[in-house]
C-alpha cells in the first residue's frame, strides 16, 4: 500500500515539476504559443456569487476570478492572497489580517471593510446562503445567521482600511485556509449595492483576482481575460482562460482528442486503461475517501463484528485496478493522506494505511461468531447507491466479493440522487454507497462526521469516548494534542466500523503536454490557473 | 366513313391476389364522327374498366391491355407511349367520370381545374382561358359562372360539380366525349337535365359520345346505337330502336322489364335481374349468364355463345339464336 | 382451344331447357372468406411482416433459452477478464466487469422485451376501458373523459416519465408503471373512435334492441371488432416502451444493477464506443432489429387489415 | 373567429390549472427536496433557505402563490441555479428552437419526398429503399445515433465540430440526431396518405386532363395528402422545438431540452413546473396554428364557430 502512495506522490511531484516559479517565467518569455488554454470543467456552474457557491466547479470558477485573504500554493501550503501578513493570538482565536494595496478590477481599493461587508452578506439570514455555516468559527457569526443575533455583533472588524481583525467563537486551525475559498472572498460592496444580481452579468462582474469574466454563455463556455488591475498581474501569464461547461465527459473527451480543448476535469473510466498506458491521462492526489456507510440501529449491522467481517471480505486491489482504474489507493483507514499532521508531515502516513487487513478466514470467523456461519440466516441486505455508472460497478463488484467470501447474498438498490440522499440521512438503507472531500485541510473535516447526532453520521452509530476525543481536539488550541486527539479518534472509527473505507481518490485529468504551471490542489478545486502558461 | 373511334378485340386483365380477372374480354366497337354510342351493363361488367382502357386510364399495375387495340382516328391508342397520350387525353377525348362528388380535387377552385386543362393542351395565357372557362360554364348551364369559378367544389350541388366535370371534358373541345355514368351519382330530376345538356351539346358541336351507363332507359332519344354487355363480353349490339324493341338475350329483356318507374328506388334498379354477376376469376365453361339465365339449356353451361350475326349491325351472342334451339324448343317462337 | 371445337359438335338434347338444375348462382360469385382468416392470409403473404414475426419468435426464444446456452451466468464477474473482445470462450466477448456479454444480452432481452410486452398489456386495458368506456357512454361522460385525455396529452411526457420514476424508485415495476400511465392515451383515443363508429351500427343497433346489456355489446361485439387497429397501436406502443427504457437507462434511471435491459447494456456500451466497439454493437443491433421487426409487424397488420393500401 | 378563439383560450387556460395542480401535488410527493445535499447544512441555514424560496408555508399557499405569479407571466427563480425559470427559457429555447426548425425542416422535406417516393413507386425498389431509410430512422435510439454520428463524423473522420452551438457546422449532428424520428414517421405517414389519395377519383380525373405525371402529383396529390402530416406537425414542432435532453447533451447544445431531465433530478420546483406550463402552452399553441394552417390546405374545414355562406 505504501508503493502505491509513493508512486502517487512522485506523479504529484512530476505533474508539479513545470510549476516552478522561476522557471515559469523564463518559459512564458520565450513561448511563441497564444496564451490560452481552454478548460472543461465539466458542469454549468449554479452559481458565480461566491457566498452562494458550494460546488467544486464553482469554486475553480471562483478561484481563478477572486483572492481571498490567503491563497494555496503549488505544494498546498498557504500562501499570502490579499492578506500580506497575518498574526494568530495565542490562543488561536483573534485573527489579524495585514492587507496589501490590491485593487478591484473597475478600480476601487480591496480594503478590510470589504472584507466585513462581504462576510455579512454572506451570512445574512435574508440571503440564505447554504454555505454561510463556514463563517461560523467567527464570534456572533452563528447568532446572526439564525436570526437570533445582530451584524454588529459578528466579530470581524475594519481596524482601518488594511487591517482585518477577527475573532473566533473557539480556536479553529482550519480557520486560516478557508478564507482562501469562495464563501469568504470578499465582492466589491459599491457594485453589490447597485446592482444586486452583478453575479450573473458579466458587464457588471467586479473581481480582484487573476482574470476576470467577459462573456458566460450558459452551457457552452465561460470566457476569462487577464485582470490586469490584479495586485500579482505580473506573475499571470495566460491572456485567456475558457472555462468550457460541458457535462458530457465523453463528447468532452471527443473535443479534447478534436484539439478544442487542453484540459479537462474528468477522464472516461472506459478510455482510463488505454490512456494510461499511452500516458496520456495525468493522475492528481485527491484527499477524498470512498467508503460504505452501515445502518448501525438495526439487525444484522447492529454487530460491529458482521461490519469487520463485511469490511474484511472484500478485495479492494482488484476494485481499484480492474473496476474503479484511476490508480486510487485501497484504503484501510477513514482520513485520506494529503491532510498535515502537527509535525508537518502527513497525517495518514505517520499513523499508517493498516487499521485492519483482507482477510476471509478472519472475516468468515466472525461472521460466525457473530450467529451467521457460512453466511447462513443472515438476513437479506442491499446497498444503496445513486444512479452513477461508476458506483454501480464498485457495488456490484463488492456484491460479487461477498457473495463468494461469505456466502451472502447482497442486493443492490439504486436511487436517484436525492432520493438516496433522503434515504441515506433518515437511516432507510442497509449499507450505503458515500464520500467525503473535506472542506479544509484538517482531519477534523472527517473525524467530525461520525459525533453522535453529527449532521453528516447517517450511519446511526455513537461512542461517548469518540465524541470527548473530537471535543477535546475542537477546544484544544495546541495542535499535537489536537492531532493526538483525532488519531485516537480514528482508531475507534476503525474498530467499530460504522463505516467502511474502500479506496481513496485520486483526481485523474486530461491535460496536453504542452499545458504548465496549473496548480491541481487535492481538494476544494479542480485547478488554479494563477502561474499556468502555455509552451 | 372512317370510324372516329375503333376498338378492336380489346382484352383486359386485372392481376389480384386471387388470380387474373379477366375484366375486358375481346369486345369490338365502332364510333362514327357525331354519332352517340351507349354502352350498357351492369357495374362489374367491364365497361367502365373498357372505357377507361380507351385512355389507358386504369392503374397498371394490377390492370393490363393483354390483347386488342383502341384506334382514335386511327391511330393506335394502345401502342403509343404515355407522354403521346397524355396528349390525346383531354384534348381529343375528354371524359366525365361517375361521381361527381369525389371527382374533382377538394382542394382547388373549380375554375383552376378547368383552366388547367387549356393550359395544358395548349394555351399558356391563363386569362384568357379563365374567359374561355366563363364561356364554357356558361355553355354548361352553370349559372352565375363568374361567382362558382372561384368556389371550391364542396360549396357547389351534386349537379352543379356534374356540369363541372363537364366544362372539364369539354374544355379543349374534345372530338370524343366518354361519359362513364355521369347519372348515376345524382338524382333523378338532375339526371334529366345533365342527359339533355350531353345530347345538346353532341348536336351542336358534333361530337361523338360514348355513354357508359347501366340504365337502359337513359339509351332512348340519346344513342343511335346500343351495345349491352355482360361479363366482359358484349353480348347484343343494335341500333336503340331494335335492341329496346324486339331484344334478342334474355339479358337484355331483363334489363328492359326493369326500367325504372319512378316509384323505384334506385338501388333496386342496380339488379335488373335476380342473381350478381360473375367474377370473372377463372370462370366455369359455358356461358357466364347461365346462372341467372331463365331460359338456360343444357349447351350453355358447356360452352360459351359465340356471335350470331342477325342483320346489319344487329350481333347477339346467345345459344337461343341459334337455328337448333329454335328447333327443340318451338314454344319459343 | 381445340377442345372447343370438339365439343362444337351440337345435339339438340344439348338445347333443353335446364330449369333450376344448374345450381345456384352464387357458386360462381367469390366465396366471402371469414374476416380474419383473410386477414391472416393477408398477413402471411407479406414478408416483410413474416420475417418481423419470425424474428420476433427467435428472440423470444432466446430470451427464455440463451441465458443458458454459453455456461456463463449473466451477474458473474470475472476481473480478469474484463473487455473481451468476442471468441470461442465469450460468444459476444466480455464488458467491464469481465461479464459474459452473450448471456447478458439474452438476459436483458427477457427485461426489454418483459417490458415491451407488459408495458402494452397495461396500455392496453386501461386504454381499452377508457377507451371503450368513453366512447360507448358518449355525449357528456365522453365529453368529459377525452377532454381529460387532451390535458393529459399536452403535459411534457419525458418529464412526467422521470418524475414517475423518480416517485417509485428505479426497477421493472416502476418502468411498467410509468411507461404504462403515459402511453395509454393513444390506444384510449383510438378505441374510443372505433367505439364511437360501431356503435351506429345496425348489429349493435339491433343487439341494443333486443336487451343485451351493454356490458355484453362492449365485450362481445364492440371491443372484437376493436381489435385490429389497436394491434397496429401495440406494435408501436411495445417498441416505443423498450426505446424509452433504453433512454431512461442512458439517465441512469433504468432497471436495477446487476440486471440489464438492452438499454443498459446500450448504454454501458456508449462508454466504451471507442476501444470495446462489440459493448454496444451488439445491444444496439438487438434492440433496432426488434424495433425493426415490430415495425414490419405492424405494417403487416395495418396493410393486412386495410388492403387498399398495399394491393 | 374572435368567439372562436376566445373558447379556445378558456379551454386553454382549464387544461392548463389542471396541469399545474397535478404537477405540483406530485412534484411535492417526490422525496428529496431541491436543497438536500451530501453535506448536510446545518438546521439554521436550512430554515434559511426554506423561508427565502417560501418551502416553510403550507402547501395550498404555496400553490396559490404560484398561480398568482403565473398569472402575473413570472415562474418564479430558480431553486438550482442563479436564474429565473423565465431566465433560463427565454436563453434555452431560442436554441433549442432553431435547431428545432432545422430539424423539422430536414424531417418534413425528406420524409415528404421519401413517402412520395414510395408511394409513386410503390413496390418497387424506391419503395424498398425509402420505407427501409424510414424503418432505420425508427429503429435506433438517439443516444445511440447521437454517439455514432459523433463518433464517426467527429472522432474518426473529423469532418465535423463534435459539439457545442455555433456557425452550421454545429448544427449538422445535432439537428440529424434529432430528425431521424420524425423523418421515418413522416415518411410513413406520407407514404400511406399518398396511397390513398392516388386511389382518389379526382386523381383519375387528372389523369383523363392528360397532365403530366408531376402536375398531377404537386397540383392534386401533394396538397391532398399532407393534410395528415400537418395534424402530425403540431405535437411534432412542439415536442422538438423544446429540445431533447439527450441530443442537446451528447452535442453540448445549450438549449432548454436537457432542463425537462434535470430540473427534476434537482427537485427544482419552480424549474419543473415552468418548464410543464411553458411547454403545454407551448403545443396548444401550435396545435391551434395547425388547427389554422389547415383550414388553409383544406377549404372544406371552418372553424366551429365560423360558418359562413
Amino acid at each position: 500500500m505504501r508503493k502505491i502512495f509513493l508512486i502517487l506522490a512522485a506523479l504529484l511531484v512530476i505533474a508539479l515539476t513545470g510549476c516552478g516559479g522561476g522557471k515559469a517565467g523564463e518559459a512564458a518569455g520565450k513561448a511563441k504559443a497564444p496564451q490560452v488554454i481552454r478548460y472543461n470543467v465539466c458542469t454549468e456552474p449554479e452559481t458565480l456569487d461566491p457566498a452562494k457557491s458550494t460546488g467544486q466547479p464553482e469554486g475553480t470558477i471562483l478561484t481563478n476570478m477572486f483572492e481571498g485573504l490567503v491563497r494555496y500554493g503549488p505544494h498546498n501550503e498557504i500562501k499570502p492572497g490579499i492578506a500580506r501578513e497575518w498574526n494568530i493570538s495565542p490562543d488561536g482565536l483573534v485573527y489579524t489580517f495585514k492587507l496589501r494595496e490590491a485593487k478591484w478590477s473597475n478600480g476601487d481599493p480591496v480594503t478590510a471593510k470589504d472584507f466585513v461587508y462581504s462576510w455579512l452578506r454572506a451570512l445574512d439570514p435574508q440571503n440564505a446562503y447554504e454555505y454561510a455555516y463556514q463563517l461560523f468559527y467567527v464570534k456572533g457569526a452563528e447568532e446572526y445567521n439564525s436570526g437570533k443575533g445582530r451584524p454588529e455583533d459578528v466579530a470581524v472588524r475594519a481596524v482601518d482600511d488594511l487591517t482585518l481583525e477577527v475573532t473566533l467563537k473557539a480556536p479553529a486551525p482550519q480557520f486560516l485556509g478557508l478564507t482562501a475559498f469562495p464563501v469568504l472572498f470578499p465582492v466589491n460592496p459599491g457594485v453589490d449595492r447597485e446592482t444586486r444580481d452583478w453575479p450573473k452579468v458579466m458587464e457588471k462582474y467586479v473581481v480582484n483576482g487573476p482574470f476576470k469574466p467577459v462573456k458566460w454563455d450558459h452551457n457552452q463556455k465561460i470566457e476569462l481575460v487577464k485582470n490586469e488591475k490584479y495586485w500579482d498581474a505580473q506573475g499571470v501569464k495566460l491572456e485567456k482562460l475558457e472555462i468550457y461547461l460541458i457535462d458530457n465527459i465523453d463528447t468532452g473527451y471527443n473535443m479534447y482528442k478534436a484539439g478544442q480543448l487542453d484540459f479537462q476535469e474528468e477522464v472516461p473510466t472506459q478510455e482510463m486503461a488505454r490512456l494510461k498506458a499511452a500516458n496520456e491521462v495525468k493522475i492528481f492526489p485527491d484527499a477524498s475517501v470512498y467508503f460504505y456507510r452501515f445502518n448501525v440501529t438495526k439487525k444484522p449491522f447492529n454487530d460491529p463484528r458482521v461490519r469487520r467481517a463485511f469490511a474484511m471480505a472484500i478485495n479492494r486491489g482488484e476494485i481499484v485496478e480492474k473496476v474503479a482504474q484511476a490508480g486510487q489507493v485501497p484504503a484501510y483507514a477513514f482520513v485520506p493522506y494529503g491532510i498535515p499532521d502537527a509535525d508537518g508531515k502527513d497525517f495518514r502516513q505517520n499513523a499508517g494505511n493498516q487499521f485492519f487487513e483482507e482477510d476471509v478466514a478472519e472475516a468468515k470467523r466472525l461472521l460466525a461468531e457473530a450467529g451467521y456461519p457460512e453466511g447462513k440466516g443472515f438476513p437479506r441486505v442491499s446497498i444503496l447507491t445513486n444512479a452513477h455508472a461508476g458506483h454501480q460497478k464498485v457495488a456490484q463488484a463488492i456484491q460479487q466479493m461477498w457473495k463468494q467470501n461469505l456466502g451472502v447474498e447482497v442486493g443492490i438498490t439504486v436511487q436517484d440522487w436525492k432520493v438516496y440522499l433522503d434515504s441515506q440521512d433518515n437511516l432507510n438503507y442497509d449499507i450505503c454507497r458515500s464520500g467525503w472531500s473535506p472542506d479544509y485541510l484538517d482531519p477534523m473535516t472527517f473525524i467530525d462526521m461520525f459525533v453522535t447526532n453529527g449532521g453528516n453520521n447517517d450511519t446511526g452509530w455513537s461512542d461517548k469516548e469518540y465524541d470527548a476525543l473530537v471535543a477535546r481536539a475542537n477546544f484544544t488550541g495546541g495542535q499535537k494534542a489536537r492531532m493526538e486527539a483525532m488519531h485516537q479518534a480514528e482508531s475507534i472509527l476503525m474498530k467499530e466500523m460504522p463505516v467502511m473505507p474502500i479506496y481513496f481518490y485520486t483526481n485523474p485529468n486530461l491535460i496536453k503536454d504542452n499545458v504548465k504551471g496549473v496548480v491541481i490542489p487535492p481538494f476544494a478545486v479542480y485547478a488554479d490557473f494563477k502561474n499556468a502558461y502555455v509552451e | 366513313m372512317q370510324p372516329l373511334l375503333k376498338i378492336e378485340d380489346l382484352n383486359v386483365q386485372f392481376e389480384t391476389r386471387a388470380g387474373v380477372l379477366q375484366a375486358v374480354r375481346g369486345i369490338n366497337l365502332e364510333i362514327g364522327p357525331g354519332e352517340a354510342l351507349a354502352l350498357v351493363g351492369e357495374s362489374g361488367c367491364g365497361k367502365s374498366a373498357a372505357a377507361q382502357s380507351v385512355l389507358k386510364l386504369l392503374p397498371s399495375p394490377p390492370a393490363r391491355i393483354t390483347r386488342g387495340g383502341v384506334f382514335f382516328a386511327g391511330e393506335n391508342l394502345t401502342a403509343m407511349s404515355e407522354k403521346e397520350l397524355q396528349r390525346v387525353r383531354g384534348r381529343d377525348i375528354g371524359f366525365i367520370f361517375q361521381d361527381p362528388m369525389t371527382s374533382l380535387n377538394p382542394t382547388m377552385k373549380v375554375g383552376r381545374q378547368v383552366v388547367e386543362v387549356m393550359y395544358r393542351h395548349g394555351e399558356k395565357d391563363n386569362k384568357k382561358n379563365r374567359e374561355r372557362a366563363l364561356e364554357i360554364f356558361g355553355l354548361v348551364g352553370i349559372s352565375n359562372p363568374g361567382r362558382r369559378l372561384d368556389q371550391y367544389p364542396h360549396q357547389l350541388s351534386g349537379g352543379m360539380r356534374q356540369r363541372v366535370m363537364a366544362a372539364i371534358a369539354l374544355a379543349c373541345g374534345p372530338r370524343l366525349l366518354i361519359a362513364d355514368e355521369p347519372t348515376t351519382a345524382v338524382d333523378v330530376t338532375i339526371q334529366a337535365q345533365i342527359m339533355e345538356l350531353l345530347r345538346d351539346l353532341q348536336k351542336k358541336r358534333g361530337m361523338s359520345v360514348l355513354l357508359i351507363t347501366h340504365d337502359l332507359s337513359l339509351v332512348a332519344g340519346f344513342a343511335r346505337r346500343v351495345a349491352v354487355m355482360y361479363a366482359g363480353k358484349i353480348i347484343e349490339t343494335g341500333t336503340a330502336e331494335e335492341v329496346m324493341n324486339s331484344p334478342a338475350h334474355p339479358y337484355t329483356r331483363g334489363l328492359l322489364a326493369s326500367i325504372p318507374r319512378l316509384e323505384v328506388r334506385p338501388e333496386e334498379r342496380l339488379a335488373p335481374v335476380p342473381g350478381r354477376p360473375p367474377v370473372m376469376i377463372n370462370p366455369p365453361p359455358g356461358c357466364p349468364f347461365r346462372p341467372r339465365c331463365p331460359e338456360a339449356m343444357y349447351i350453355c353451361a358447356k360452352i360459351e355463345p359465340g356471335e350470331t350475326i342477325l342483320g346489319q349491325g344487329r350481333i347477339v351472342s346467345c345459344w337461343l339464336a341459334h337455328p337448333m334451339a329454335a328447333e327443340s324448343r318451338p314454344e319459343r317462337l | 382451344m381445340t377442345g372447343v371445337i370438339r365439343v362444337l359438335e351440337l345435339r339438340p338434347e344439348d338445347f333443353q331447357a335446364l330449369g333450376d338444375k344448374g345450381g345456384p348462382a352464387e357458386g360462381l360469385s367469390a366465396d366471402p372468406l371469414n374476416y380474419w382468416r383473410d386477414v391472416w392470409r393477408r398477413l402471411k403473404a407479406n414478408r416483410a411482416a413474416v420475417f418481423g414475426l419470425t424474428v420476433i419468435a427467435v428472440l423470444v426464444f432466446f430470451a427464455l433459452a440463451g441465458p443458458y446456452l454459453s455456461g456463463h451466468t449473466y451477474d458473474r464477474q470475472d476481473l480478469s477478464m474484463i473487455n473481451q473482445p468476442p471468441g470461442a470462450g465469450f460468444w459476444f466477448g466480455t464488458d467491464c466487469l469481465g461479464r459474459d456479454l452473450f448471456t447478458r444480452i439474452w438476459y436483458g432481452a427477457r427485461i426489454s422485451l418483459l417490458i415491451g410486452f407488459v408495458t402494452g398489456a397495461v396500455c392496453l386495458v386501461i386504454g381499452v376501458l377508457y377507451g371503450g368506456i368513453s366512447g360507448y357512454a358518449g355525449g357528456r361522460v365522453d365529453d368529459l373523459m377525452m377532454r381529460a385525455v387532451e390535458v393529459l396529452g399536452s403535459i411534457p411526457f419525458l418529464l412526467y416519465v422521470i418524475l414517475l420514476m423518480v416517485l417509485m424508485g428505479p426497477g421493472l415495476k416502476a418502468v411498467f408503471i410509468a411507461l404504462g400511465a403515459v402511453y395509454w392515451l393513444t390506444v384510449a383515443r383510438i378505441v374510443r373512435g372505433q367505439v364511437l363508429a360501431l356503435k351506429e351500427q345496425e348489429y349493435i343497433l339491433a343487439a341494443r334492441v333486443l336487451g343485451i346489456s351493454p356490458w355484453r355489446i362492449l365485450t362481445r361485439h364492440l371491443i372484437p371488432n376493436t381489435m385490429g387497429p389497436i394491434l397496429v397501436t401495440l406494435t408501436l406502443i411495445i417498441p416505443e416502451a423498450i426505446f424509452t427504457e433504453a433512454w431512461l437507462s442512458f439517465l441512469g434511471l433504468g432497471v436495477s444493477v446487476p440486471k440489464a435491459s438492452w438499454g443498459v447494456l446500450a448504454s454501458e456500451g456508449m462508454e466504451g464506443l471507442r476501444n470495446y466497439p462489440w459493448q454496444l454493437f451488439f445491444p444496439a443491433f438487438f434492440i433496432s432489429l426488434t424495433m425493426l421487426a415490430f415495425n414490419f409487424v405492424g405494417d403487416g397488420i395495418r396493410d393486412a387489415l386495410d388492403p387498399r393500401l398495399r394491393r | 373567429m374572435a368567439r372562436y378563439v376566445l373558447r379556445r383560450i378558456v379551454t386553454m387556460s382549464l387544461a392548463l390549472w389542471l396541469i399545474i395542480t397535478a404537477t405540483f401535488v406530485i412534484m411535492h410527493s417526490v422525496p428529496g427536496g431541491p436543497f438536500s445535499s451530501e453535506k448536510n447544512a446545518p438546521p439554521a441555514v436550512m430554515q434559511n433557505l426554506n423561508a427565502r424560496y417560501r418551502l416553510n408555508d403550507p402547501y395550498w399557499k404555496q400553490y396559490l402563490d404560484y398561480l398568482l405569479n403565473m398569472a402575473r407571466l413570472d415562474l418564479g427563480p430558480s431553486f438550482k441555479y442563479d436564474r429565473s425559470v423565465n431566465e433560463i427559457i427565454s436563453q434555452g429555447f431560442p436554441v433549442s428552437a432553431q435547431l428545432g426548425a432545422v430539424a423539422v425542416s430536414i424531417a418534413l422535406g425528406a420524409g415528404v419526398i421519401l413517402g412520395v417516393a414510395a408511394a409513386w413507386k410503390q413496390n418497387r425498389w424506391q419503395d424498398y429503399t425509402a420505407m427501409s431509410l424510414a424503418a432505420l430512422g425508427f429503429s435506433v435510439p438517439s443516444f445511440i445515433l447521437s454517439g455514432l454520428l459523433m463518433y464517426i463524423f467527429a472522432y474518426k473522420l473529423m469532418w465535423l465540430p463534435p459539439a457545442m452551438w455555433g456557425g452550421w457546422q454545429h448544427a449538422v449532428m445535432p439537428a440529424l440526431a434529432l430528425s431521424a424520428l420524425p423523418t421515418a414517421f413522416i415518411a410513413r405517414l406520407m407514404r400511406s396518405s399518398m396511397l390513398e389519395v392516388l386511389q382518389q377519383d379526382y386523381i383519375k380525373t387528372a389523369r383523363a386532363k392528360g397532365l403530366s405525371p408531376a402536375a398531377i402529383l404537386v397540383n392534386h396529390a401533394l396538397k391532398n395528402a399532407l393534410m395528415p402530416v400537418a395534424t402530425y406537425l403540431g405535437p411534432l414542432v412542439a415536442a422538438v422545438f423544446t429540445g431533447s435532453f439527450v441530443v442537446e447533451t451528447v452535442f453540448a447544445i445549450p438549449g432548454l431540452g436537457r432542463y425537462f431531465v434535470i430540473s427534476v433530478l434537482n427537485r427544482d420546483y419552480t424549474l419543473i413546473l415552468g418548464l410543464t406550463v411553458f411547454y403545454a402552452v407551448f403545443l396548444m399553441l401550435m396545435n391551434f396554428i395547425v388547427d389554422l394552417v389547415y383550414m388553409f390546405l383544406d377549404p372544406r374545414i371552418k372553424l366551429a364557430d365560423d360558418r359562413g355562406d
